[in-house]
């Protein structure tokens, strides 16, 4: 049975590097965590600069606590937020921060059902910037409520006061919404980590990483009776989570275009909020994707075919929500209100029209460099747009959650929205939370799927047999 | 605070309001409580019932006072309604001819300057607390000086005096010190027109307008409609006589847009000396001119003599009526035309202003000169002929011309004596100060502008320890301190010369309750002086200025004594919108010569003052170029924490010439290139081709609808039971004095939140007046503005917690107890007109828990607020029908926009009863909502302005 | 307690490897106790060792309609029944209204019985197993396969320990152990 | 390859993995005290006169109205006040210690300061004379009062406890002439009670049930 003792060896396909064996992969994956032959102990300087990465990005976090202290001790009024534009910065994060938390379960979950390979080593800190970055977004619309030690009255319990939550209200629908999102993708991110988890125990040397890993992983065998659930299970959540990602911003569209404001009340919302939150989930994907493979050599696992793909969903997305700016100015004409069309105009030469147009620039004119092969394979040129399709995505919020206010209806009502530097604090800060998690993610969890993986070097290497 | 508040307290105590105390505790507890967290024991509190209930007070249930409130002198009638014995809100008094039921912005907010802690509260003495007994000291020995020089050191300066026992005890003081004088000082007053008056008929007379007898009005820069002591009154006659047939029309000539402005049919911007030209043209046409002024060719001798001959068309129900800016001959050559007109005894009643009697030999009364202007008292100071001088109720430090230069005058008084409200600059200046009672704390009374006198009746003791003026004078006069109590009564026992007790006291409680306490004598019309008429008129103005200043009264702030009130001082100004703050106001195309915008700050200089003064620049649309007009009142240097430090003090380059202080004075302007933050609440005026506000011809009036169809509904309209609140804002009746928005403040305890906040965007009145500038001749249109109920309300869908909804009446209810502060129905509002407490707004100085109103919640931070259709008032109303078992009847819930509204142009009620007067008005065809293509189905509805074509004075309606 | 004869568990190095071993013993017995582990999800190791599908569709079925049905009751019975307002002039039952909440409650009561159930029926949590005494058997999560040779239950005389681990090494096991509890 | 954990410790960590569960029940759990009545009932407050409505309501027979003088006319009950005690206090007891508060008040002028027992939140706008006047009976809130020498607050007012009443008042209604009764009323014949509420016209409960009814 000579033909039986040979390992399974990966021969090198667009996906994966060559000469990966499932233990190389294994052993590369979970050094990272462990320390044993990452590069944590590696020539090269992963180490400190990860350390002072996690000390900047705590600063940060220190901040938002600071911060969101003072704010429950003053009021909310230290936002710039004023009538007419009641909702600013806080409710453009909320919205920024959920539409980036949309590419990871889009990834693992309409991926995997489309039997898209290249998921494999993506989705893992996919999902993982997911939750971080749906976790910061709940943070915001209690940080914008009057009085957040109230909070909990939008949620339905048993009360002294036999009163209920106000179920016609969107903010209700986002409670349910974001909550369910969260769940769901905290669950399916645990589901697809409890064999890697298993992994990491019986790697682990110290007792007390084997005990931590062990316990996490609920005492994982690999029993074949447990892989058959397991992949039934993995299966239904990407079934569920598919249509969960599309319901989460929909929501948050509705938010905004149950309201009577022009420039909220639009039909094209739900679609166009939906792909820009892919949009800025891929930008924000591509965006990690590059530091990481670079800082832990992961070159032969996140492959420059990774970036083109996620590049040419960018590109798509991009597309797509040009067709949004483009329809909601149509219609606005179209429609020949007068409030609709004043809105637009406004858009056009206000006084936020310097943003407007910067995040024309970004989303809409940037992301055609992606048509080109070289600049898809480039990867500082994918950084940049990468980036720049980040800022203008919160631009496009920004521009959608205040202009439209600040001069709606009544010509006497107008108002104008200055940002306060608390304003400004909080976005910072949030990011360093963001960055904070990530960083602490990576350094104690496999940022790649081990078992997928391992699956994936055995299918490419039958696959490449005679 | 604690030093602050004590006195409050003690008072209140010793006339037994603790029910008041009562909730003040109860108030600081429940902010304290509800402050952070909603939960945690209630803190444990006292219950103080009275030791003897004063009869007809019921802890709990508001009772009404008949009062007098001040304006220029003259009185205002006034409900004044306490709560325990603490007085919360102030009601106009329908039995008084000033007030007519209704109260103006003033008059709303007097209540704040009542319980302001920042009122002087001892007599001090060069700038050191002092008592009251080593005042009386030192004036006895002061007094017994001017007794041996027979008062020639002895000068009286006060406010105008209506008082008859004020005038009665400067009577004798005068009689006492033959040689003692007495000086008027009038800062929001007219010396022109006094002295055109004095000149046509040889005493003091005021005219007194009759406006609803008037069919055509001219008015040139006049504040008819306030705020003044006849702007209540003024207003709602003209109203009156435009509801009528045929309607009454209204020219407006103004230098800046003012309120007539607003109502008038045409409204034509001119400088003051425009307007005199204008007066001279139709002088001339009407031949009462001997100077024939030169015809001025094109346009405006066109519209002037349609507006002559509509005038005269008018015979004897014409009103020309010429303002402060004007010089005296204006006044001459309007008083010339009004006679010829017929006016005179019409529209326009000369009356003679009442003086302090002057005892003769044979015991009867004569009356004594009529006081002497600022201008004599000040040369007798810098003369050195001034040795006491007492100040009742007067600021000149501030607010005299500052040609006159008082203070330095005053420095060389060797006993100056000042009596206020507050420490303001004259205090400073004076050796003595006196704190004073308000007229809510202190007995008194007044004559209306017509006559009327009423009783200034006080509602609670002093809550500082203030000093009544009677008190003081009947101490210079006797040396003796009888309560102002005893000297009204006496008094009055006197005019009525009674003798019987009994029926005195009978009479007295009738005055009391009615607080009018002797009706206007008809008969006091002041023949005029035909040969004064007939005598040759002053030289005509010499060449305009290129850049004229107007000092105008403000807005809001007319007396010194107002300055320190957070809500005049937030409330909007009509036109600019401006809080806190006066402006140097510019018409577009001065300010485009100077390269001028919003905020930019200039210096203007005049002859006299080189160095002039720095003010901020505001561009208004309908100013007459080459004017500037600058609103007096402001840059306070003493007087409270809110007066102090704001806006500019115009009265230094206002200019006197032989005894009057002149309203305008040519200066130069120079951009300085600094900038001013303005706090306006109010950016956009223009209407950005949307409907909001409308209007429909004169003939058209029963004909065309205003309003839109009605857009339809997946669902059908629901039903109420009971009464299903309404309301109607007359847009044709609205004048936007703001009186509505102050009475919303009073009423709901809404909280001001001071500049920084307003220029935020975060002011927090339920209701706003929206202006918005229809047309180019700046004629503006307001629009009271405050939650419109719909009844498909936007803002209720989206609360997550349903802190927002409708209750059975169709009321759109906010529970602030329920509300998390999302701020999401305010965005889904068209109208804005959600108000939100971004921070801990609420004053949590005990005296404004003392002022509050019991029965409406003091919102916490965080919590969104907005109008209520005054739910207070509708329980309260409810439960007492209910209590007799009786239906609500039309009128028994009143809001209190509508009760303090002037011109009767805001109607509330019962929508679904046919017969109630808003169901009434909701017919007219007049009748709209706004934004009705939302289907958002207001409760609240418009009446649109009517546009009467024949009025008007262009070319092309002529003829 | 005496240790009782769990079974014996053999190493393969690659996948092929487990399943013809499976295979031969399948073919041999039908009814031996096989248990296979694998470090990620083998293709065709279920078939070979013919498991039945499991429970996991159903329970997910289940808890959807009830989050679903309990989120549209829970709306419905709160707006109409226990307080019933006027919002906005909408009918009390606007039930277009409840169906995000009650698409959501949907998903969540489905994600949720389909991680509980998947767990459930793979006997997880077990911190505690034989299996884990097998030497090496840290290797299955990494890149080796095992197979545990189980004797049939209540199975008379002593642990045929010895003929397993031939069959097993006969069948290309690279090493194999005997497991004891 | 050993054991992660002996059997033993397994329980344990079972244990521990249990606390998160452990601590949602706790939230939950916050949440319903959070929103419970900060106010206990079954409190006995005490007084600066030991007063006892026991003795005068239970066996003096002093009917309520004689010293909450304004409860059928004002949002306020009212506490009686000195001169009230006093038109009987100025002839009994005159000379107990206890009463010494109240004469020294009326010397002095100042008022007895009461310890509240009753104590609505600030945004609560409860009007007792509505409530007098459609047949609510003072017992039916505060308690046999007859039976108490020291005043205890009956029960926490509750906005639940407000709404039991305010959703069916038919029920709790009593003739206008036992508002002030202490024993319970005599169960009424159904035509009776058809009666009782014809006379009360009480509101639709849909108005009474309206926010605005209590909050302002």
């Amino acid at each position: 049975m000579a033909e039986h003792e040979e390992k399974a060896v990966s021969p090198g396909t667009p996906e994966l590097g060559a000469g990966w064996t499932a233990g190389g992969v294994t052993d590369k994956i979970a050094g990272v965590v462990l320390g044993r032959g990452g590069p944590w102990t590696r020539g090269w300087h992963a180490h400190w600069r990860w350390r002072s990465a996690l000390l900047i990005s705590f600063g940060g976090v220190l901040t938002l606590l600071a911060a969101s202290t003072w704010l429950f001790m003053r009021g909310v009024g230290l936002f710039g937020v004023n009538i007419p534009v009641a909702w600013g910065f806080a409710l453009g994060n909320f919205v920024w921060w959920i539409g980036i938390g949309h590419a990871g379960t889009f990834i693992s979950a309409i991926l995997l059902l489309l039997r898209q390979r290249w998921r494999t080593s993506i989705n893992r800190y996919a999902e993982a910037m997911t939750l971080f970055a749906a976790g910061i977004a709940g943070l915001f619309p209690i940080f914008h409520l009057g009085r957040p030690w109230f909070a909990y009255w939008l949620l339905p319990y048993p009360n002294r006061m036999e009163l209920w939550p106000q179920w016609r209200s969107p903010l209700v629908w986002d409670i349910f919404a974001i909550s369910t999102y969260l769940l769901v993708s905290l669950l399916f991110w645990y589901v697809g980590l409890i064999p890697d988890l298993a992994s990491l125990r019986d790697k682990a040397a110290s007792r007390g990483k084997r005990l931590g890993y062990g316990i996490l992983a609920l005492g994982w065998r690999g029993d074949a009776r447990h892989w058959r659930h397991y992949e039934t299970a993995y299966l239904l959540l990407a079934g569920l989570a598919t249509p969960l990602v599309v319901s989460v911003h929909t929501v948050v569209a509705l938010d905004f275009s149950i309201g009577n404001t022009p420039g909220y009340h639009s039909t094209i919302f739900p679609p166009y909020f939906v792909a820009g939150a892919l949009f800025s989930g891929f930008a924000m994907v591509i965006t990690l994707a590059i530091p990481l493979r670079h800082y832990f050599r992961l070159h032969d696992f996140i492959t420059l075919r990774h970036l083109e793909l996620a590049a040419k969903v960018m590109l798509a997305c991009s597309l797509f929500v040009a067709y949004g700016y483009a329809s909601e100015i149509f219609t606005a004409y179209y429609s020949g209100d007068t409030y609709e069309i004043h809105m637009t105009q406004d858009r056009f030469t206000g006084m936020y029209a310097p943003v407007y147009w910067v995040y024309m620039f970004c989303n809409v004119v940037v992301p055609q460099l992606l048509w080109w092969r070289r600049a898809r394979r480039n990867v500082p040129t994918l950084l940049v747009v990468s980036l720049l399709v980040n800022a203008g995505m919160w631009m496009e919020r920004f521009v959608i959650v205040v202009q439209s206010l600040h001069a709606d209806y009544l010509p006497s009502a107008w108002g104008v929205f200055l940002p306060s530097v608390w304003d400004w604090v909080f976005l910072l800060s949030s990011i360093a939370l963001f960055v904070w998690l990530f960083l602490m993610f990576i350094r104690y969890l496999p940022m790649i799927s081990m078992a997928e993986m391992r699956g994936l070097v055995q299918e490419t290497a039958e696959e490449a047999k005679p | 605070m604690r030093r602050l508040v004590a006195p409050t307290a003690s008072t209140a105590a010793a006339i037994g309001v603790d029910g008041g105390r009562r909730r003040v505790l109860k108030l600081m507890a429940a902010s304290a409580a509800l402050a952070g967290s909603g939960c945690g024991q209630p803190p444990p509190e006292k219950i103080r019932p009275y030791v003897n209930m004063p009869e007809g007070m019921a802890p709990g249930d508001p009772v009404f006072y008949a009062s007098t409130l001040l304006r220029q002198g003259c009185g205002v009638g006034v409900l004044v309604e306490t709560e325990s014995g603490r007085p919360i809100k102030i009601e106009g008094n329908p039995a008084h001819p000033a007030s007519l039921g209704a109260a103006d912005a003033q008059s709303q907010a007097a209540i704040l300057t009542l319980w302001d802690p920042e009122r002087s509260r001892t007599v001090m003495r060069g700038g050191q607390p002092s008592t009251w007994t080593t005042l009386l000291d030192s004036l006895a020995t002061q007094m017994g000086q001017e007794a041996a020089a027979r008062g020639g050191g002895l000068r009286l300066l006060s406010g105008p005096v209506s008082s008859p026992t004020l005038l009665a005890q400067i009577g004798e003081i005068l009689a006492r010190f033959p040689e003692a004088r007495w000086h008027v000082h009038d800062p929001a007053g007219c010396d022109a027109a006094k002295h055109a008056a004095l000149q046509l008929f040889g005493g003091p007379v005021q005219p007194l307008y009759r406006l609803e007898h008037a069919h055509t009005v001219l008015s040139l820069d006049a504040e008819l409609f306030g705020p003044s002591a006849d702007g209540l009154r003024n207003a709602h006659d003209f109203m009156n006589a435009r509801r009528g047939e045929p309607r009454a029309r209204m020219y407006a000539l103004e230098s800046t847009p003012g309120l007539c402005g607003a109502v008038a049919d045409t409204r034509i911007a001119l400088s003051p000396a425009g307007m005199e030209a204008v007066l001279d043209m139709i002088a001339s046409q009407l031949g009462v001119s001997d100077a024939m002024a030169e015809q001025r060719p094109g346009p405006q001798a066109a519209w002037v003599s349609r507006l002559c001959t509509r005038l005269s068309a008018a015979h004897g129900a014409s009103a020309v009526i010429p303002g402060h800016s004007l010089s005296s001959r204006a006044h001459l050559l309007a008083w010339r035309i009004n006679t010829r007109l017929g006016n005179l005894g019409r529209t326009i009643h000369p009356i003679a202003q009442r003086l302090p009697p002057a005892p003769l030999a044979d015991g009867t009364h004569d009356a004594a000169p009529a006081p002497e202007g600022l201008g004599a008292l000040v040369q007798a100071m810098h003369d050195g002929d001034v040795q006491t001088l007492l100040m009742l109720d007067v600021n000149p430090v501030y607010d005299s011309p500052g040609a006159l230069d008082f203070a330095r005058g005053l420095s060389r008084v060797a006993c100056s004596i000042h009596m206020g409200l507050y420490r303001d600059e004259t205090a400073h200046a004076s050796n003595w100060h006196i704190p004073m009672a308000h007229e809510l704390e202190a007995w008194s009374d007044a004559r209306s502008f017509d006559g009327t006198a009423s009783l200034v009746q006080p509602v609670i003791a002093p809550l500082y320890g203030g000093l009544s003026a009677h008190e003081v004078l009947d101490m210079l006069a006797h040396m003796r301190t009888r309560s102002a109590h005893e000297l009204v009564r006496a008094q009055w026992r006197n005019a009525w010369n009674m003798n019987d007790a009994e029926e005195f006291e009978r009479r007295w409680e009738e005055a009391l309750r009615r607080g009018v306490i002797e009706e206007a004598q008809a008969d006091r019309l002041v023949p005029i002086d035909e040969k004064a008429l007939k005598a040759r008129l002053p030289e005509g103005p010499g060449p305009e200025p290129q850049l004229i200043a107007v000092f105008a009264n403000d807005h809001n702030i007319v007396s010194c004594n107002q300055a320190n009130n957070a809500w005049l001082q937030e409330l909007p100004r009509p036109y600019t919108k401006i809080t806190w703050d006066n402006a140097a106001l510019i018409g577009p195309a001065t300010a485009g010569r100077h390269g001028l915008r919003n905020g930019d700050v200039v210096s203007l200089t005049s002859a006299d003052k080189p160095d002039g003064l720095l003010a901020p620049v505001w561009i208004v649309p309908g100013q007459a170029e080459g004017v500037v007009t600058l609103p007096l009142g402001y840059g306070r240097h003493q007087g409270g924490s809110v007066a102090q430090g704001r806006g500019f003090d115009a009265h230094v380059l206002q200019e006197v010439r032989n005894g009057m202080s002149l309203r305008s004075a040519a200066v130069q302007l120079r951009p300085t290139g600094q900038h001013h933050a303005f706090a306006a609440t109010q950016h956009e005026m223009g209407l950005a081709g949307r409907e909001p506000v409308r209007s429909v011809s004169l003939h058209a009036r029963d004909g065309a609808d205003a309003a839109d169809a009605a857009p339809p509904s997946l669902y059908p309209p629901r039903q109420y039971g009971g009464p299903a609140w309404g309301m109607t804002v007359d847009l044709d009746a609205c004048i936007g004095c703001n009186a509505c928005a102050i009475a919303c403040q009073a009423e709901n305890n809404i909280p001001s939140v001071g500049p920084e906040e307003v220029a935020r965007g975060r002011e927090m009145h339920w209701m706003r007046i929206d202006v918005y500038h229809a047309d180019s001749g700046g004629r503006a249109q307001f629009q009271p503005m405050a939650c419109q109920h719909c009844e498909n309300a936007p803002c209720e869908i989206v609360c997550p917690v349903g802190a927002t909804m409708h209750d059975s009446e169709g009321l759109n209810v906010q529970v602030y107890n329920r509300c998390v502060g999302t701020r999401f129905c305010s965005n889904n509002c068209p109208y804005k007109v959600r108000r939100f407490n971004f921070f801990d707004y609420a004053d949590h100085d005990p005296s404004a828990a003392a002022r509050a109103n019991p029965d409406v919640t003091v919102r916490q931070r965080g919590v969104m607020e907005k109008c209520t259709y005054c739910v207070q008032r509708i329980s309260h109303a409810r439960i007492e029908a209910q209590k007799q078992g009786r239906p609500l009847r039309d009128g028994d819930v009143v809001t209190a926009c509508e009760a303090t509204c002037p011109t009767q142009a805001i109607v509330f009620g019962d929508t679904a009863d046919p017969r109630s007067r808003v169901s009434r008005a909701k017919a007219s065809a007049r009748n709209y909502t706004v934004l009705a293509e939302l289907n958002t189905r207001p409760r609240t509805s418009y009446l649109a302005r009517i546009h009467d074509k024949e009025a008007g004075l262009e070319e092309e309606d002529d003829g | 307690m005496t240790p009782r004869f769990y079974g014996v568990v053999g190493r393969f190095e690659t996948p092929d490897a487990l399943l013809e071993a499976i295979r031969c013993l399948r073919r041999r017995d039908r009814h031996l106790r096989l248990e296979a582990y694998a470090p990620y999800a083998v293709e065709g190791l279920s078939e070979a060792l013919d498991l039945p599908r499991g429970k996991v569709p159903l329970f997910t079925l289940i808890g959807g309609v009830l989050g679903g049905a309990s989120g549209f009751f829970m709306q419905w019975y709160a707006a109409v029944v226990s307080f019933p307002v006027n919002i906005g002039g909408r009918p009390l039952n606007s039930w277009p209204m409840f169906i995000p909440v009650t698409f959501e409650m949907t998903i969540l009561g489905a994600a949720l019985a389909a991680v509980l159930g998947m767990l459930a029926v793979s006997g997880l949590p077990r911190l505690h197993h034989p299996i884990f005494d097998a030497p090496c058997f840290g290797l299955a999560t990494r890149d080796r396969y095992f197979l545990c040779l189980r004797p049939p239950p209540g199975m008379p005389g002593p642990a045929p320990a010895k003929q397993y681990r031939e069959v097993l090494e006969s069948l290309g096991a690279t090493a194999s152990d005997e497991v004891w509890t | 390859m050993p054991q992660l954990l002996e059997r033993s410790e397994v329980l344990l960590v079972k244990l521990i993995l249990l606390v998160p569960v452990a601590l949602l029940v706790l939230t939950v759990a916050g949440m319903v005290w959070r929103t419970t009545s900060p106010v206990e009932p079954g409190v006995a407050v005490p007084q600066p006169i030991p007063f006892s409505h026991k003795h005068h309501v239970g066996d003096d027979g002093i009917d309520c109205r004689y010293c909450h003088t304004t409860v059928e006319t004002s949002a306020s009950a009212g506490m009686p006040t000195t001169g009230i005690c006093l038109s009987c206090h100025s002839q009994l007891f005159r000379d107990a210690p206890a009463l010494a508060p109240l004469h020294e008040s009326m010397q002095s002028g100042k008022p007895i300061a009461w310890n509240r027992v009753y104590d609505l939140p600030d945004f609560v706008f409860f009007n007792h004379s509505i409530h007098v006047n459609k047949g609510v009976a003072c017992v039916s809130c505060h308690g046999r009062v007859d039976r108490m020498p020291v005043l205890v607050r009956q029960q926490a007012p509750d906005m639940q406890w407000c709404l039991d009443c305010h959703r069916d008042p038919s029920g709790r209604v009593v003739p206008l002439d036992h508002i002030t009764a202490m024993e319970s009323f005599p169960a009424l014949s159904d035509a009776q009670a058809e009666q009782l509420l014809q006379s009360l016209r009480l509101e639709d409960p849909r108005r009474l049930t309206d926010c605005s009814t209590c909050h302002r």
